[in-house]
């Protein structure tokens, strides 16, 4: 890739990794592994209830 | 005594001398060898020595020292010491578009090769963070930094 | 204040027991250094002819050779133990058990040893390393890294041998605990080969005998839990 | 872009205390929790509310309320997960030492099913913790990966800890799975201090432990909130799991005999 100038390319690189959206992925991903994981245990406590 | 109380004595004497090996390892001073990487300084040391194995160099980006060529791909700048003017520098050639966080005056480590040319070849640039955590200020944009950057090179041509 | 001699009899009475059966046959050290040659030609077949990456990585694949055998070696040592339930009569004669623990591990320290000393000049030849440092200091240097192994492994193989798929839980359990001595292992080794310009040979020994330290008297206070039954 | 202005107001100011009081709620909890037997029944369903509800907030206050970070602008949020997370991860697994070590000189099938509890929470919470400084290390330092003595370090962990946990599931006699796991535990917990200090002990890229002067107060609270809110989830993950683990400790100490059960769930 070509960028004009290293600079501009690590701004555009930036929006892409590391973007809002980017930053937002790594909540959710938090948050899914969290309810993921507190769903697991809610259904190992009913089987052994 | 009695045995268990000896077998008692002989563990907790194991454990102190495991213990103690850990303090070692924490507090022995030996990862002050163990380096990540090498300043420029110790890497000037080297001379001949370092041309040529892929080593890494660490330490600030020099103010004022990054340049990049005209097809506006290369980038070059220098890797000094610490701030100061007599800091030993190495001048750094990298060809990988640096991370969001690269400006002057930050800490970088970059994994290349060293050789007879002075340029330190890299093509793995990695920003090394402090441990700083600052809001922008009032008003200010946090990304001002790297658009002034982009100005001022504007304005140079 | 009998406790110290008893125990280091004790630990040579087992030592002695293992080199023996070992020295009958030879059956173990013959495979192991069939294994580790075979290992180290595969890397070198891996990498195909660039005979520079090699002799870089030298340390790195020689390391990781041992590591490979000492999986078999330490699972062997255990297995003459639970065929015949040779551990039951081991643990019914009064012999304290940590002295089979330090038998144990000392003994698959000097196999390793051997088994690293004379697969050495084969690597050497392989991979075009030349030893810079002195062969003394790389023989104590392999001698302190397969210390580093058998401690940690000694106790690992006692608890697979009795487990499910041994085979599988061995390496499993055993390689994450090895890795801070055996990377300190290779960078010294890489040391040896490469030349030390700046003097990191003695802080990677230093780590690698810590750790030794630390993982020995861990192995010799809990060794007994594993093979005691209550 | 969007624009950040900045108000110390009196009211910010007085804010900066609330995470504190709320770690110290949840705190004042768990030492109920540990010590009164009888308040079990209720104190997890109040650190369960106090968790999920602060962590509802979480994303709210990380994401926009705090301003965003100077220079790593808003790639500087992930620092409210990944901090507290990998801390989080951390007190599992010593807490996963301890139950090992408590074990060891006296035989419980309690401390066995803390220790087994402990072990597993601690890594899911570390991976999710080594995921995010991975995805942080990106675009601030340009790399997702590279093999620092932090970084190696908790590599380490997480294996160390998931070999444990296939150990676990590879040993039928209860009674030998506890013993030996116990003393698996002890060697793995090796690694939790060398990972801390390793930072310190070894120039790397990793940065330092940041403390309340290298980081903006307001950045300070939203890190000390997030991490009560993981914290309180924490408790009630390790508990439930405890609950799930002694039961069938229960099952299978129970089975053969048919005798009453060892230990009992508390």
């Amino acid at each position: 890739m070509n960028f004009p100038s290293p600079i501009l390319a690590a701004d555009y690189v930036g929006h892409v990794v590391g973007g809002w959206e980017y930053v937002q992925g790594a909540y959710g991903l938090t948050l899914v592994a969290l309810l993921a994981y507190g769903a697991y245990l809610f259904n190992a406590r009913k089987d052994r209830s | 005594m009695s045995p268990d109380n000896r077998n008692r004595l002989i563990a907790v004497g194991a454990l102190l001398v495991a213990g103690a090996a850990l303090a070692f390892i924490a507090f022995g001073q030996i990862g002050d060898n163990l380096v990540y990487y090498w300043s420029p300084g110790e890497l000037l040391a080297q001379g001949d020595k370092a041309y040529g194995p892929t080593i890494r160099l660490g330490g600030m980006v020099v103010p004022g020292s990054i340049q990049w060529n005209e097809a506006h791909t290369g980038l070059t700048f220098e890797v000094g010491d610490d701030h100061s003017a007599t800091a030993k520098k190495v001048k750094v050639q990298c060809d990988q578009v640096p991370p969001q966080m690269f400006r002057e005056k930050i800490g970088v480590v970059v994994e290349g090769t060293y050789d007879a040319s002075h340029f330190f070849k890299t093509s793995r640039l990695m920003v090394n963070h402090s441990n700083e955590y600052k809001p922008p200020k009032e008003g200010e944009d946090p990304k001002q930094w790297m658009k002034s950057l982009a100005e001022e090179q504007q304005a140079q041509r | 204040m009998s406790g110290h001699p008893k125990i280091l009899a004790g630990a040579f009475e087992v030592l002695r027991k293992d080199l023996l059966i070992e020295w009958r046959t030879r059956a173990r050290l013959n495979a192991l250094i069939f294994f580790s040659l075979a290992t180290l030609l595969l890397f070198s077949f891996a990498l195909g002819p660039d005979s520079e990456l090699l002799r870089k990585n030298a340390a790195g694949y020689y390391w990781l050779g041992i590591l490979m055998a000492s999986v078999l070696s330490l699972g062997e040592s255990f297995r003459i133990e639970t065929e015949n339930l040779a551990l039951d009569g081991l643990r019914l004669i009064p012999t304290d058990p940590r002295a089979v623990f330090l038998g144990k591990a000392f003994g698959n320290a000097v196999m390793l040893w051997l088994l690293s000393l004379i697969v050495l000049p084969v690597m050497v030849a392989l991979y075009d390393v030349t030893i810079r440092e002195g062969v003394a200091q790389l023989a104590g240097l392999l001698f302190l890294g397969c210390l580093g192994i058998s401690a940690p492994g000694t106790v690992y193989a006692a608890i697979a041998s009795n487990a499910r798929a041994r085979d599988v839980l061995l390496p499993l359990l055993l390689f994450p605990v090895l890795l801070p001595s055996l990377l300190a292992s290779v960078k010294a080794t890489g040391l040896i080969f490469e030349g030390d310009p700046m003097l990191q040979l003695r802080s990677w020994v230093g780590l690698l005998a810590s750790f030794n330290v630390l993982y020995w008297g861990l192995g010799f206070v809990l060794f007994p839990k594993i093979i005691e039954d209550d | 872009m969007r624009h950040w202005t900045l108000t110390y107001s009196s009211q910010t100011q007085a804010l900066l205390w609330l995470p504190m009081i709320l770690l110290a709620l949840v705190l004042a909890l768990i030492g109920v929790h540990v010590f009164d037997p009888k308040a079990r029944r209720w104190t997890w369903k109040a650190l369960a509310v106090i968790g999920v509800g602060m962590a509802v907030g979480q994303p709210f206050l990380a994401l926009s309320w705090v301003p965003p970070e100077k220079y790593m602008g808003d790639t500087g949020r992930i620092l409210y997960v990944h901090v507290p997370q990998v801390w989080m991860a951390l007190i599992a697994l010593t807490l996963n030492f301890g139950a090992s070590l408590a074990f060891l000189l006296k035989k419980s099938w309690v401390s066995d099913a803390l220790a087994e509890a402990s072990a597993e929470v601690g890594v899911l919470f570390g991976a999710v913790g080594v995921t995010l400084g991975a995805l942080w290390a990106k675009p601030t330092w340009g790399a997702y990966w590279t093999w620092d003595a932090r970084l190696t370090t908790a590599a380490i962990l997480l294996v160390v800890y998931s070999g444990y946990l296939a150990l676990r599931k590879f040993i039928e006699d209860p009674e030998k799975r506890a013993t030996w796991s116990a003393v698996v535990g002890i060697f793995a917990a090796v690694d939790i201090p060398v990972l801390w200090f390793s930072v310190k002990w070894w120039r790397s890229m990793h940065q330092t432990q940041s403390n309340p002067s290298t980081v903006d107060p307001l950045m300070t609270a939203v890190l000390r909130y997030s991490a009560t809110a993981f914290l309180a989830l924490l408790a009630v993950f390790i508990y439930q799991r405890f609950l799930v683990a002694s039961a069938k400790r229960n099952e299978e100490v129970a089975l053969p005999e048919a005798l009453p059960a060892v230990g009992g769930t508390p």
